[in-house]
């Protein structure tokens, strides 16, 4: 077993404090038996397990063993649960908005509007988070290869310049924490590999993703958590 | 009694119709409420019933998992 | 405290409790309600304004005051849905939200027979009436949202919002019904409004509306226990409940 | 390991402020809704259409229409905004704006009360400029017209957040539009009671100060409560999509 050793600077709480804070290394976030039910199914219980900084976790599972569903809780999205979340030690719904703050989820849906222009796009999902200046965000764009489409409308671009133009967001991402639900979907295997090394980058960072995919990953280290029918394993 | 005799109380001096009407449009409604939900209710503890003999006859076996496909072709077969 | 709101939670405490229940609720409500009924019905005397077709007023008062308070009841319910998450309420507003649509359209159905003989017409916009017939539209939307949604938990929550909003409403739409309606018609003769009613009125009045409260008691009762059913199908219990007959 | 060699990660401990997130939620729908101009003109169209229906089908006398005009144009103007509501979160829903949207570190009844606003600019905005052309073709009086119009304006605003919750609400479902209807157009009938009474009362040459204060205090109301509704209603509908 390999766990990446990794620390979290606590955000600077007292304006007063001038000494840096005590390093602690600790799990970014934790989930406490959590348990959902789907229809009347039982997607999973008993489901525990935290997220280390400095660590790549791919959720896998058969289709329908609740990947997606486990993200979306894990994001603040889904709220059909039980257990405990908790972000840094405390539970997640006592700290939404600092978790929000530090956490980046990306969807099946890109997240992208078709009339806006793959700038416009980012401009618009930055501007409730923190600025970030044009100059930044071409940047990004140029990054994913999308030089050259910054001004036309994402309706005009293909599936995977569209997933492009979201996954933009992880260049210019400051949150320590990713979800990431089948982003390569329509992306290139250039793409694919380029992705790969950005998440393993993030992570050398001392950041934590959590990836479903159907693709092979090739990352050393990879921590695997695995959804099945009636029965969660987490292998390492 | 405030009535004479009983066909004054069916009449109720002309306005019997009117009062006759909505006490059986009010009974009869109710009624089949009532009846309605005891009956949903009696097919829901047999429906629940019937699914426990189904599982204890068809034993452990639940619903197949996704890994069990084999996306093998289907010889159609017409009757 | 919170032991005892826990338990009132549990659908298993409330099988067994409203199970004792039942029979006594069913058997009070109709006795008390025919008795209110037979009472009105025969031996109330006669109103010296409008005949003998006041009478319908045994029951348009109960299934309009219980149309309203069946509203008040799920809006109650839908706060501890959303508040505290707790199973049986949002099970009680499902259950009964069927229940108040059948109230409030018999309060409408015998208002509007009533105002024939007593008003000359089957209809009149009257804010009595009209508020009726607004409240009708609301439990009609509530059920036709709860059947929409196919998750039942997703439902009861969305449900729960929808009831919120709605009785933050009612008192303003009843402050405009009437305002709207002296805008338009100057004061009418009102059904119900008496300067002062003998006790050979109200105490039957007041009988057949216990009655009609308990008979609600019971179709809630039964209504939330197949709701129940149908949702903890899964569990132990139910399953042990039913293979015992104990159901 | 040594502490120099681990890897250390920052978390943010601030973000832009709520106002600066609305500012960017509003421009944003802003910008959506005029590359696609043509979704902007189709509940004005509806408006006049509707209008347009009323001397067509019930009579084009004078006396009818200054009688019923005030009545009939705020009927329509309730029906073209219930139209566009459908609108309101859907396509943010089905492309995943929605989800990001719920995903910012901001108070979410902040974010919904800048879509509102978008929307009533959008709709109920245009509606209020378009009703004194269509108020003198119901031959209502420059009064009547002038008082219609306040009303609008403070009227529209109050449609556009209890629709945004009915949206919210219906979101992903399948027939939602009809089903907004049925559950918005109860709440909706208490604005239209104020509305149009205030118009009748000033054709009446009663003094309608109080009136419009009334209606002012429903908006205040709805501003206060729709957002925060509206949200818990999306979280739901998120929940189950």
């Amino acid at each position: 077993m390999n766990t990446p050793d990794a620390i979290v600077h606590r955000p600077d709480y007292g304006a007063l404090m001038s000494e840096p804070l005590p390093l602690i290394p600790e799990p970014l976030l934790q989930a406490i038996n959590l348990q959902c039910e789907r229809d009347k199914r039982i997607l999973f219980r008993e489901l525990s397990f935290s997220i280390l900084p400095g660590t790549v976790t791919r959720v896998e599972g058969p289709n329908g063993s609740g990947k997606t569903t486990l993200l979306r809780i894990l994001a603040g999205l889904n709220d059909a649960w039980a257990g405990d979340l908790k972000w840094c030690g405390a539970p997640v719904a006592n700290h939404r908005e600092e978790f929000l703050r530090n956490m980046l989820y990306l969807g099946h849906r890109p997240g992208i509007k078709p009339l806006l222009t793959p700038l416009e796009n980012l401009r618009a999902v930055m501007a409730g988070r923190r600025p970030v200046s044009d100059a930044s965000l071409n940047q990004a764009l140029q990054g994913t290869g999308l030089a050259g489409y910054e001004n036309v409308p994402c309706r005009n671009l293909s599936a995977g310049q569209q997933r492009r133009v979201a996954l933009a967001r992880l260049l210019i991402a400051d949150e320590p924490l990713w979800l990431l639900d089948e982003v390569f979907t329509a992306i290139d295997a250039d793409g694919v590999a380029a992705i790969e090394a950005l998440l393993q980058q993030r992570a050398a960072e001392g950041g934590a993703v959590l990836v479903t995919t159907h693709h092979d990953l090739a990352l050393p280290n990879m921590h695997r958590l695995v959804l099945g029918k009636g029965g969660v394993t987490d292998e390492r | 009694m405030a009535f004479d005799s009983f066909s004054a109380f069916i009449s109720m001096e002309g306005h019997g119709p009117y009062v006759w009407a909505c006490y059986a449009v009010f009974f009869v409604l109710m009624a089949v409420l009532m009846a309605g939900s005891l009956r949903s209710r009696k097919a829901m503890v047999e429906s629940c019933r019937r699914g426990y003999e189904f599982q204890a006859a068809k034993g452990k076996v639940a619903s197949a998992p996704a890994s069990s496909a084999s996306f093998a072709r289907v010889n159609v077969s017409q009757d | 405290m919170w032991q005892f709101f826990h338990k009132l939670g549990s659908p298993k405490w409330f099988f067994g409790i409203s199970t004792r229940f039942m029979p006594w609720l069913l058997a009070g409500g109709v006795l008390l309600l025919m008795a209110g009924v037979v009472w009105g019905l025969a031996f109330a005397p006669k109103d010296y304004l409008q005949g003998n077709s006041y009478r319908i007023i045994f029951i348009h008062v109960p299934t309009a005051f219980m149309a309203q308070s069946v509203y008040i009841m799920m809006a109650s319910a839908a706060l501890v849905t959303l508040v505290w998450r707790m199973k049986l309420a949002d099970v009680f507003v499902k259950a009964v939200a069927p229940v108040g649509l059948v109230l409030t359209f018999l309060a409408l159905f015998t208002g509007a027979v009533w105002g024939k003989p007593t008003w000359g017409t089957w209809w009149i916009w009257d804010a009595r009436l009209t508020s009726m017939l607004i409240l009708l539209f609301l439990y009609g939307g509530v059920i036709a949202l709860d059947r929409a949604i196919n998750d039942e938990k997703s439902a009861a929550r969305a449900v729960a919002v929808l009831v919120l909003v709605g009785v933050v409403n009612i008192p303003i739409i009843k402050y405009s019904v009437d305002w709207w309606n002296t805008l338009h018609q100057p004061a009418t003769f009102k059904l119900t409004e008496k300067p002062s009613m003998p006790a050979e009125m109200w105490v039957p009045l007041l009988l057949s509306v216990l009655g009609l409260y308990l008979i609600f008691g019971w179709l809630a009762c039964v209504r939330m226990q197949t709701e129940i059913l149908s949702r903890e199908q899964r569990t132990r219990w139910v399953k042990e409940f039913v293979l015992k007959g104990r159901v | 390991m040594n502490a120099e060699t681990r890897p250390a990660v920052q978390l943010a401990s601030s973000s832009v402020g709520a106002l600066a997130a609305m500012k960017g939620v509003f421009a944003r729908d802003m910008k959506v809704a005029f590359r696609q101009r043509q979704d902007l003109l189709n509940p004005l169209l509806f408006f006049i259409m509707v209008v347009t229906l009323f001397p067509l089908g019930v009579s084009p006398e004078v006396s009818f229409l200054s009688q019923a005009g005030a009545g009939i144009l705020w009927v329509a103007a309730l029906l073209s905004v219930l139209l566009s509501l459908d609108h309101l979160f859907r396509h943010d829903f089905d492309d995943g704006t929605l989800e990001q949207l719920v995903l910012q570190p901001q108070p979410l009844f902040l974010l919904i009360l800048a879509k509102t606003m978008a929307h009533w600019m959008l709709t109920g905005l245009p509606l209020v400029i378009l009703a004194p052309v269509l108020g003198v073709m119901v031959h209502l009086d420059g009064n009547s017209i002038a008082v219609l119009c306040l009303t609008l304006l403070i009227g529209t605003p109050v449609l556009s957040l209890i629709g945004a919750i009915g949206a919210a609400l219906t979101l992903g479902l399948r027939s939602a539009g009809v089903l907004l209807s049925l559950l918005i157009i109860p709440l909706y009938i208490p604005v239209l009671i104020f509305g149009t009474g205030t118009v009748a009362a000033a054709a009446e040459g009663a003094a309608v100060g109080a009136y419009l204060a009334l209606m002012g205090a429903f908006l205040m109301l709805a501003l206060t409560l729709a957002p925060f509704a509206a949200a818990a209603a999306l979280r739901i509908s998120l929940s189950n999509g």
